[in-house]
């Protein structure tokens, strides 16, 4: 095992994998921005240098900066968690380069399945359903044939994309030269990487996501679904739940199967995740996600295994701990994120100082959160404050849990989520189950509409 | 933007630079950000998360303090100097080894050493207070 | 169901039956003294009724308000929570008579179990074995007669005792007159009442208790035991466990078939716990407890049920929603109480403002508090800050855990006992499991006594 | 003992009393109780419990609040009392139901009502503000 792990993160996944390491015995170094000096993650880390100012490229993306870290405190792993570093291959050969496990998968598979087109071919062969699609589109001519042969709508995506940039929807014909020229440019601007391809446009699908972890012995498991249909009109995930509900037990059995088969096609040997659209009994693979997802406690407190512990294990060298026939899910989960965003105004970041802060606590209920009163919440980073999980017998009882828990959310200082989150769970089609991932931008369309 | 300038300024940061997306942009409290008076107590993170800065009575003392800009381990260049030491010129006073790499630590111009918080050998983080001068 | 609850407490319970409360689609009434204005509790509640000024005998003890709160607010049953009015007989008989239900057993249970002597003679024809002992003693002459029949060591206790009050060892005749006099008048200071009887003191016993529930239709369920040996030199639980460590698998049966016998008995209806002595493979009933207790959390973790739920289903005349079958221990779970208290100063309760809190979220953790940043610590009331819960799928994972936990709680402003429960989580003894109820005190000493 | 005494004077209270196990003690920060210059802001528990009390501006004014001894109904006694009533001499100015048990509120002496903060009719708590008087 790792005698000391450098966390290159911060906020709650720092303190999450801060946890997992102190329990394997593992000492913490911590790594901060100077906007993050006050953060609960360098408090709770064993040691902690700070890398740089506030601005990510200067601080939580400083490569050197962070290396050099790792190297002078002794470290001998990094752990990545989400976002920032996690799924740059790059990084992952540095600290290799210096002797430095990246607790991920290896270089090569976070580089392929960074890159959509080269993931979706690579899931193809292994025959894993994929969206009807393209290769790299040259030219708005070659959109417009390529849309033709789909069939209309369809969606223009940036090769090197994620969180929905650089990426249109295409109704008609009309609309396609305006929408390749804008999202070119704004996967330009994003990734220095104007590239598209098209698919085919599902409509009104759910987004559901099955986790895998994997061991370097060629062991690896799925630990279920999770249902992140409820999105943002912008596609970032508000509320995730699992099991999914209303999925008939053969659509969720063939997801399963297909995450295992992609996961032993790259011979995945980390904590990742493949994210599907279903509509109706059709799956289509969408990405991989290559690293832990803000999202696993649901998977967690479902199966009541620690994922993120199991990924630290599995970095150094161990065997998968358990085997599938004893991961058993037991009743649902949901979580709900708290982020400092007003919902009324887009979800717009609400900066600000937390003056108050008090958050749930109680039976079946997990926290996951930096917040505390007094913090002053940068505006370099995501406006994630808190993870709020809810575990039930059935997945009613672990919606009223959360209903009841997000009454008893106390945060003053910026406005947060936890209201939207609260009419999510007294809203009839929810609480009915199984909505697409057009729930949540109508909802916020019909409260926004004077009735 | 306007958040971050406050942000900024609530932190008593004196520069920051954010060049992300279609943005690049420098903002500086001072137009030399080396020999800035800015007085820090050390770097106190850990021990003293909550702590308020003591920068407000530290400031009227017209001293720089040279900060890292590098995390890695300092090296005290020869001769040593000491509180107290006079400098006719600049000239390296440590350096930063990061990733195998000296990165020198200049005065930046003649003075008298004010306080040195390092020692030889000693991992520093970024903006962690080396040397003061008093001009 | 019932419409509306009063919950008759303050703190932590008052806020976990509030969340039970709410989902069961209950509305809740809090209650609070003049010194708890800014409490949690008091938001957390659907409405809110001011009862007295801080000293418990005028607001959390005042009847008359309380009662009346109820009925202004339509409120159609009380819940007391633990300690205050949780085992007032006469309590429930004035809920009863203003048509208000109570919230635990029949008056007559709670007034029986409360005696101890009549509590032990119930038990005893029930053939649950009880502590050799003695009825009422009239005088010294009697004690020292009993005492030669028991046998030395001997216990010395008030028939309406609690919480170690009119307690004494007496370990020579030659102690006896002292020890029957200051008892007789500590018993008579606390609890008007200065009748004393005599049991054998069983030496450096654990202490371990079995939680029952049981319904109005005869119904009752064990949901295992707890081990609550680690005590304070005071006699009160510090870290409490289940299920109780390297204890035998016939010792374990028969404490729960003795625990359904004793509840069956005495018919029991509600929430309620039955503590033994352990000593090798004897077990001796002392004390049932006719109320939720504060340690609840870690039967709730081990077993997955939500006791406060179910003891306000079953007051509102449900049947029991499970079986005994149903009920499955899995892995191990485990509390520690955070007091505000000096831990190295006899546990002296300690005043002051908290000025920072950060309590630990996470995998396998659960947190039961009302502690926040700002929170003025009234005098009036006990020290309990916080339940810190960690469940593992084994024993030492659970403790690992909670000392991971315990390293991620921030609190400020006073004095807590943080620091010694992480001392205990690292303990030798502690970590081997089984220690006796002399384990905390002896830890202390060795701790006091310079090296 | 202490630490009670400064919690109850650091919370505001008029008056405390503690009369549990051996001790009893009555602690008052003035001899009469009802006629106590308090002002209080109304019973603002539930909507502001973090909110700063207004007690020192509004403690200039000599001006006596009396507040409810019981939680319970409170009804207002005829002639009913409204801001500006003169009262020549001690009358009742209501009454709070509790428990079938009707408990007086008196003026304690003439005076002319400030305020009333209550409706016919209303719920209230222990220590809530009812009537303000000035001498």
């Amino acid at each position: 095992m790792f005698q000391r792990l450098l966390i290159a993160n911060r906020g709650e996944i720092a303190m999450r994998v801060n946890r997992a390491a102190h329990e394997l015995g593992i000492e913490t170094v911590a790594i901060y921005s100077e906007a993050d000096r006050a953060s609960l993650h360098v408090r709770d880390a064993d040691r902690a240098f700070c890398v740089g100012p506030g601005p990510v490229a200067r601080s939580y993306l400083n490569i050197p900066n962070i290396i050099s870290a790792a190297l002078i405190s002794g470290a001998d792993a990094i752990h990545p968690g989400y976002g920032f570093l996690a799924e740059n291959a790059r990084f992952a050969e540095i600290c290799a380069d210096h002797g430095l496990t990246f607790v991920g998968p290896a270089p090569e598979t976070i580089a392929s399945m960074g890159d959509k087109a080269t993931a979706k071919a690579i899931m193809a062969a292994a025959k894993v359903p994929t969206t009807p699609g393209t290769d790299i589109l040259d030219s708005v001519t070659d959109a417009l044939v390529a849309a033709n042969r789909l069939g209309y709508p369809v969606m223009l995506k940036a090769t090197a994309g994620g969180g929905g940039k650089g990426m249109r929807e295409v109704r008609t014909p009309g609309e396609l030269e305006h929408a390749f020229a804008t999202a070119q440019a704004e996967a330009e601007a994003n990734f220095k990487d104007g590239r598209l391809y098209m698919e085919k446009l599902i409509e009104r699908p759910r987004h559901v996501e099955v986790q895998v972890i994997g061991d370097r012995f060629g062991n690896v498991v799925h630990v279920g679904e999770r249902d992140c249909s409820v999105q943002k009109p912008s596609h970032q995930k508000l509320v995730e739940e699992a099991p999914a509900p209303r999925l008939d037990a053969k659509t969720r059995a063939r997801l399963h199967d297909v995450a295992l088969s992609a996961a032993r096609a790259v011979k995945y040997g980390s904590a990742g995740t493949l994210e599907f659209l279903v509509s109706g009994d059709d799956v289509y693979f969408m990405e991989m996600n290559t690293r832990i997802q803000v999202e696993h406690p649901v998977t967690e407190m479902l199966y009541g295994v620690d994922l993120v512990k199991e990924q630290i294990r599995v970095a150094a060298g161990e065997k998968l701990s358990f085997e599938q026939e004893r991961l058993v899910p037991h009743g649902h989960a949901i979580e709900c994120r708290i982020n400092a965003e007003e919902a009324s105004n887009h979800f717009a970041p609400a900066a600000g100082t937390l003056t108050d802060v008090a958050l749930p606590g109680g039976f079946g209920v997990r926290v996951d959160s930096h917040a505390y009163a007094g913090l002053a919440i940068p505006p370099f980073y995501d406006s994630l404050l808190a993870k709020i999980v809810t575990h039930g017998a059935s997945r009613i009882e672990a919606i009223d849990r959360m209903d009841a828990a997000l009454g008893d959310t106390w945060i003053a200082g910026v406005n947060t989520t936890v209201g939207i989150c609260r009419t999510i769970m007294r809203d009839d089609a929810f609480r009915h189950g199984g909505v697409g991932i057009d729930f949540l931008p109508s909802l916020m369309t019909a409260a926004a509409t004077p009735t | 933007m306007r958040s971050a300038a406050q942000f900024c300024a609530s932190a008593g940061l004196t520069r920051f630079r954010i060049d992300e997306e279609e943005l690049a942009i420098d903002v500086r409290r001072s137009p030399r950000p080396v020999s800035t008076a800015t007085a820090v107590a050390g770097d106190d993170a850990l021990g003293s998360a909550h702590s308020s800065n003591g920068a407000a009575t530290a400031a009227e003392r017209p001293s720089t303090v040279l900060k890292a800009e590098f995390v890695g381990i300092v090296r005290l260049s020869r001769p040593t100097v000491a509180e107290g030491t006079v400098l006719g010129e600049d000239r390296e006073l440590a350096y930063v080894e990061s990733l195998g790499i000296r990165n020198p630590v200049r005065s930046g111009g003649p003075g008298r050493i004010s306080a040195v918080y390092v020692n030889d050998g000693e991992p520093v983080g970024y903006g962690q207070p080396l040397f003061a001068i008093e001009a």
